[in-house]
């Protein structure tokens, strides 16, 4: 952004992207998120194509109202997120706390339901190598109202989602500094690097969640 | 930060709303009794147009110079490009 | 606001209060100093992957014969000096990964990307310091794991350099569980170390460049590791990708690669080639860098065709993406795929051939002083035009039925690998030893040990194109299994001996390396007259480089102009004529 | 040491032995013209003292030749090397007529099962050897190629064919054997602890030997 203050003073260094370091370094830190993601999300999308009989119909096995409640507390986490940012672009300290707080504790509520959704579905016997014998889902394959054989879609399905619940869980570590430091009064108005930067971070893991829930819960 | 001072703070609260009504449109329309094709299409539509409120918005995209969106987008080509690739391995 | 002369501020108090040894040396977050442990780091794993080869070329050479002090070796990998089958592949495995990942790679990523990038764009240091700093202490334990792998139970992974699945997706096969574990393991945590470096590199040379340093006044050697920096930023996480999901498969019972259950063999392959040939030009554009800068100092004459250069790695940079399939032509890929990346890797020739060209001329009509750098220079060019046009024959179609997975193909690792990347890295070394140490290696001792290089590299892989044209298979443990390979033996001799005598000429080198650390004539500031911006401070440079931030008047390949009377013209010398650039002069080229 | 290739005997050995001496024959011009121009810069235009070197930034003229002249010779290459791959490995190259084998390779063997008497797979005159395989000269054969385990590779230097076996893929690979004779298999790709030995032989037979002993082959297979 091109703040006045926030750009180097004449004659020290040439222009170059035009924002400060640590926002450069963050978006491209993403450039290799984005890969990252590209591999699992990709793998997926391939192995789907390629072999379709072993992944379920949207609601056979994962449970998409659990989910979609859960993709609304990440986009509700995103908004404090941004509306922190915000608040402390005009210098309100109280609101810059609120906000990050909020966003800590819906990101934590996050990983917890998260959490939920697994081990409920491995009680139900989807694991990453397939079914459990014996258990629910097996039973259901056994009479055919479920793909026999569901190898590759549970390896996906937690590589992918367990990833990106990786990815939260170091926003919140992150995000947990971050408001400590502003309960500190270390960000201003001028000067929020911070909150800015761990902001892209947050609304990108978002970003990621938005592309996942779609192919995954809802395809 | 700076457009903070350029222009009033984006109307974030407007930008939740439609995530989370996309996200309700989304879970209609994946268990319509259409043609699959059809309902991925959509979705993905729907997908991608939230994935650019997000971007462009929560992200200030919109407010970035040319060379911070190039940043932003320069690595897409290339995801695309392999998953295109390794279909085909299905599709010939 | 702080940002604002962040980079000079941290200069300046960093002088202020005096650094404890630790700090300085151990845990710096000084690039210069980081540059030099990512160098004693791979230096180190380089000589073990050398003693590797010199096991390979032994059992390939005089399988008859105890190696020499084999028996030393555990029972588990070369009863009584004989090696085993299974130990023959960890040794090729290893062989590849040490070279590729933990010698090659970090010394021109990890200690050029480290050491020149800020002194030659003028900045006081790395954008990131401390991220410097992690990235080599992230880089650490995974050497560490990786050597760990030879002494688990089942021994190191067996399945070649490129990890194919499912050969390496389950212990079956191979027995090795723990040793494949670790590799995948430590593969992905120094892919997170090269992440860091490659984040820190692009933001420096994007952000830190010194008032006058436009893009168009960058050394090759910078723009070179600023697209590298791009390709390990992009192309590493697919990798790390890749090998979480075999690291699943070989762990947790996924079947990403496991064909029984709806997984794609194949699909390896294509993710692990798509950071793969990425990886190869990450592992040659650093060395073409820093080799242009040397043959212009060499030559004394300006690089020839400055621009064309740059768009050359550009492009490069770019064909790299999309030519993976070339390593994949006889997999069962889709042929019609097989057909498009022929063309597209015989498209990369062209860029190729700009720089090769480029550099001769830059040598046309030149005054060339043959320093050791320069010897090592001129070598890289020959060396590289071999493995390069080697590529050709690979890259069309028909011909690789024949020559895949033969030893053309380790011909070909080893032209482009060791007389491309490894001989810059010698000449970059020589070139830039003294600002590291502050010290000349000794010329005598560099050129012997360059002569004896030559011959000896040439004899040892030369050889490998005809045995490849005979048909040697790669990989193989016995070849006097085949009939049609029993007449080779010879040449697999002849190339054995050649070896054992090129490792012991490396050891002058290190002989040099580390007595003119101690006892090398003082250098002075710009003992090679160069142009760049690091000859202009002490050698070595005090923490935070620049006593004031350097301003740039030109390009850095200004040898030999007209406007003065001595043959270099430094960047920073100001001439009547120049006048001060405007800050974010040119910027918007970026 | 030598870059002659060995004897070829299938149909399609010649057009790649073609490919291969034409780029030889191109990368050996360009490996002199740079070599050769290399020593004779160094000779020339080695240091001599009071002498300045010629200042220049270059020649877009010289840019351009350097950069068609390669992009030309490699395109070329490409689209001969096209035509090629097509024959021998493109979509659909099996000729209708050849003679099928089914082929399952595991660590550490071949087993190619022979069509038998009728020609035909699947019919109660297969049998399949380990190891070995026969098939007719000037007659093309198709394998039908899959893995058990791991990653193999049919590699018979003679017939410059090579291709991989990848498990959960059938992979049809052909060639016409030109030449009556024995020649060595090999596998390619490595594939574990006996990869270095996982050879076997291809026996190419005159048409009638061949018929006479497939047919005394299936009889033995039938009686089983
Ligand atoms: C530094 C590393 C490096 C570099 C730079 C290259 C460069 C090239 N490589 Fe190489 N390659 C490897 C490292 C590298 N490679 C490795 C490690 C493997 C083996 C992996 C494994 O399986 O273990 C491999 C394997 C490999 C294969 C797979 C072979 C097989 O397994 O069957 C192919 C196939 O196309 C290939 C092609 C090329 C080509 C076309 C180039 C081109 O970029 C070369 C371009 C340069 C020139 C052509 C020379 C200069 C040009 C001129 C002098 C102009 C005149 C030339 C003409 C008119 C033709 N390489
Ligand atoms: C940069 C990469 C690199 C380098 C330098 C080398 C160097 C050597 N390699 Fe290489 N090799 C590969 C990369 C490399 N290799 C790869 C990627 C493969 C494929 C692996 C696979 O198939 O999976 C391979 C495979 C391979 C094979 C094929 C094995 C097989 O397929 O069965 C063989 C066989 O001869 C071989 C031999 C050698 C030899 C004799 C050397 C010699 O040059 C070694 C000489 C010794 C050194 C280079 C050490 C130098 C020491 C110093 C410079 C001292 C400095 C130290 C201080 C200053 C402290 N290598
Ligand atoms: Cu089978 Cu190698
Ligand atoms: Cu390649």
């Amino acid at each position: 952004m091109a703040h006045p203050v926030m750009m180097d003073p004449p004659r020290q260094r040439e222009v170059g992207a035009d924002v400060y370091n640590e926002k450069l370094g963050m978006w491209i830190f993403l450039g290799s998120e984005v890969m990252f993601f590209t591999a699992l999300i990709g793998s997926y999308i391939i192995l789907r194509v390629g072999y379709p009989q072993a992944f379920g119909e949207p609601g056979q096995i994962l449970n998409v109202p659990v989910t979609a409640s859960n993709t609304f507390l990440l986009i509700c986490s995103s908004v404090t997120m941004v509306k922190a940012f915000a608040a402390i672009q005009d210098g309100d300290q109280r609101g810059l706390r609120l906000y990050l707080l909020a966003t800590v504790v819906i990101g934590a509520a996050f990983v917890g339901v998260q959490a939920y959704e697994y081990t409920a579905l491995i009680h139900e016997g989807f694991i990453p190598s397939g079914y459990i014998e014996g258990r629910h889902f097996a039973e259901l394959a056994a009479q055919g109202e479920l793909p026999a054989n569901v190898g590759i879609y549970g390896s996906t399905f937690y590589t992918m989602t367990g990833f990106h619940g990786f990815h939260v869980s170091m926003g919140v570590i992150c995000m947990i500094f971050v408001t400590w430091k502003a309960f500190k009064g270390k960000y201003t108005a001028a000067d929020h690097r911070g909150v800015e930067v761990i902001g892209l971070y947050w609304h990108f893991v978002d970003l990621v969640w938005i592309i996942l829930f779609t192919i995954v819960y809802l395809i | 930060m700076a457009d903070g001072q350029e222009h009033a703070h984006p109307n974030y609260w407007g930008v939740w709303a439609g995530l989370a009504v996309l996200t309700a449109f989304e879970l209609g329309v994946a268990f319509l009794p259409w043609s699959k094709q059809a309902i991925v299409l959509i979705l993905i539509g729907l997908a991608v147009w939230k994935a650019l409120l997000v971007a462009l918005y929560f992200m200030h995209l919109r407010w970035e110079g040319n060379r911070m969106r190039i940043f932003a987008i320069a690595p897409l080509p290339l995801a695309v490009i392999i998953v295109i690739a390794v279909i085909t391995e299905f599709r010939w | 606001m702080a940002t604002t002369a962040l980079p000079l501020e941290h200069a300046t108090h960093a002088e202020a209060h005096e650094l404890s040894f630790i700090q300085k040396y151990i845990f710096s977050t000084d690039h210069k100093i980081i540059g030099i442990q990512f160098l004693l780091m791979s230096m180190l794993f380089l000589v073990v992957g050398g003693l590797l080869a010199l096991m390979i070329r032994w059992q390939l050479g005089f399988p008859e014969t105890a190696i020499p002090g084999g028996a030393l070796l555990p029972e588990t990998m070369a009863p009584d000096g004989f090696l085993l089958p299974e130990f023959y592949n960890s040794l090729v495995t290893m062989h590849g990964t040490f070279m590729v990942f933990f010698a090659i790679m970090p010394l021109l990523v990890g200690v050029f990307g480290n050491f020149l990038i800020p002194l030659k764009i003028g900045a006081p240091d790395m954008a990131f310091p401390r991220l410097n700093m992690a990235s080599f202490w992230v880089a650490v334990p995974a050497g560490i794991m990786m050597l760990a792998g030879f002494f688990v139970e089942g021994g190191h992974s067996g399945a070649g350099w490129t990890v194919y699945a499912p050969l390496s997706a389950d212990p079956e096969w191979t027995g090795v569980s723990y040793g494949q574990q670790l590799w995948l393991l430590s593969i992905a945590v120094l892919g997170l170390s090269s992440i860091l470096g490659a984040t820190n590199y692009i933001t420096t040379v994007v952000n830190l460049r010194a008032p006058g340093m436009t893009w168009f006044r960058l050394p090759l050697s910078i723009w070179a590791l600023f697209i590298t920096a791009i390709l390990v930023l992009l192309a590493i996480p697919i990798l790390s990708g890749a090998a979480i999901m075999l690291f699943f498969d070989q762990t947790i019972g996924t079947h990403f690669f496991d064909a029984a259950t709806g997984g794609q063999p194949l699909l390896w392959q294509h993710l692990f080639w798509y950071f793969g040939h990425p990886e190869v030009y990450i592992l040659i554009l650093p060395a073409m860098g820093m080799v242009s800068d040397v043959i212009a100092n060499g030559s004394r004459k300006p690089i020839f065709g400055y621009h064309s250069m740059v768009y050359a790695i550009i492009a490069i940079g770019f064909l790299g993406w999309i030519v993976w399939g070339h390593h994949m032509f006889q997999s069962g890929m889709n042929p019609t795929l097989g057909m498009t990346f022929m063309i597209s890797t015989m498209l990369i020739a062209v860029p190729s051939a700009i720089k090769v060209f480029n550099w001769m001329g830059t040598m046309w009509r030149g005054n060339i002083r043959f320093h050791v750098p320069m010897l090592h220079a001129v070598a890289f060019v020959a060396m590289f035009v071999i493995g390069g046009l080697s590529g050709v024959f690979m890259a069309s179609t028909p011909v690789d039925i024949y020559i895949h997975d033969t030893y053309f193909i380790v011909a070909h690792i080893h032209y482009v690998l060791f007389g491309g990347s490894l001989f810059a890295i010698f000449a970059a070394v020589t070139f830039w030893y003294p600002k590291m140490f502050g010290r000349m290696m000794n010329p005598t001792m560099g050129k012997v040990h360059f002569w004896l290089t030559f011959l000896f590299y040439n004899l040892t892989f030369f050889p490998m194109h005809n045995l490849g044209v005979a048909g040697h298979m790669r990989r193989i443990y016995d070849p006097s299994q085949y009939e049609f390979l029993q007449p080779l033996a010879g040449i697999n001799q002849f190339i054995t001996v050649n070896a054992l005598l090129l490792f012991a000429s490396q050891l002058i080198f290190a002989v040099n390396f580390v007595v003119s650390w101690f006892r090398g004539k003082r250098a002075t500031e710009n003992p090679w007259e160069d142009n760049g911006l690091e000859w202009t401070v002490p050698s070595p440079p005090p923490h935070g480089n620049f006593a004031e931030v350097p301003t740039v008047y030109r390009g850095p390949y200004e040898f030999s102009s007209p406007d003065v009377s001595e043959d270099y013209l430094p960047q920073t010398t100001r001439l009547a004529t120049d006048r001060t650039p405007a800050a974010g002069s040119e910027g918007g080229s970026a | 040491m030598s870059w002659i290739l060995p004897p070829g005997v299938s149909t399609f050995a010649s057009d790649i032995d073609f490919l291969y001496y034409l780029i030889l024959i191109i990368t050996g011009i360009a490996f002199v013209i740079v070599e050769a121009g290399l020593i004779l810069f160094i000779v020339k235009y080695r240091e001599r003292p009071g002498r300045k070197a010629y200042y220049t930034h270059g020649s877009t003229t010289a840019e351009i030749v350097w950069t068609a002249i390669p992009a030309i010779t490699v395109v070329t290459i490409g689209v001969l090397s096209g035509g090629v791959w097509k024959t021998v490995k493109g979509r659909n190259s099996v000729p209708p007529d050849a003679l099928p084998y089914g082929v399952l390779v595991k660590q550490f063997e071949w087993n190619f099962t022979h069509a038998g008497v009728d020609g035909a797979l699947g019919t109660g005159d297969d049998f399949t050897l380990r190891n070995r395989m026969h098939i007719p000269v000037d007659r093309p054969v198709v394998m039908r190629m899959t893995a058990e385990d791991v990653i193999h590779s049919f590699f018979v230097p003679a017939f410059r064919i090579k291709q991989d076996a990848v498990p959960g893929m059938e992979i049809a690979v052909w060639f016409e054997a030109t030449e009556p004779g024995e020649y060595e298999l090999a596998c390619a790709e490595l594939c574990g602890i006996g990869h270095s030995n996982m050879g076997g032989t291809v026996t190419v037979h005159t048409a009638e030997e061949y018929s006479r002993w497939v047919a005394e082959q299936s009889t033995t297979a039938a009686l089983r």
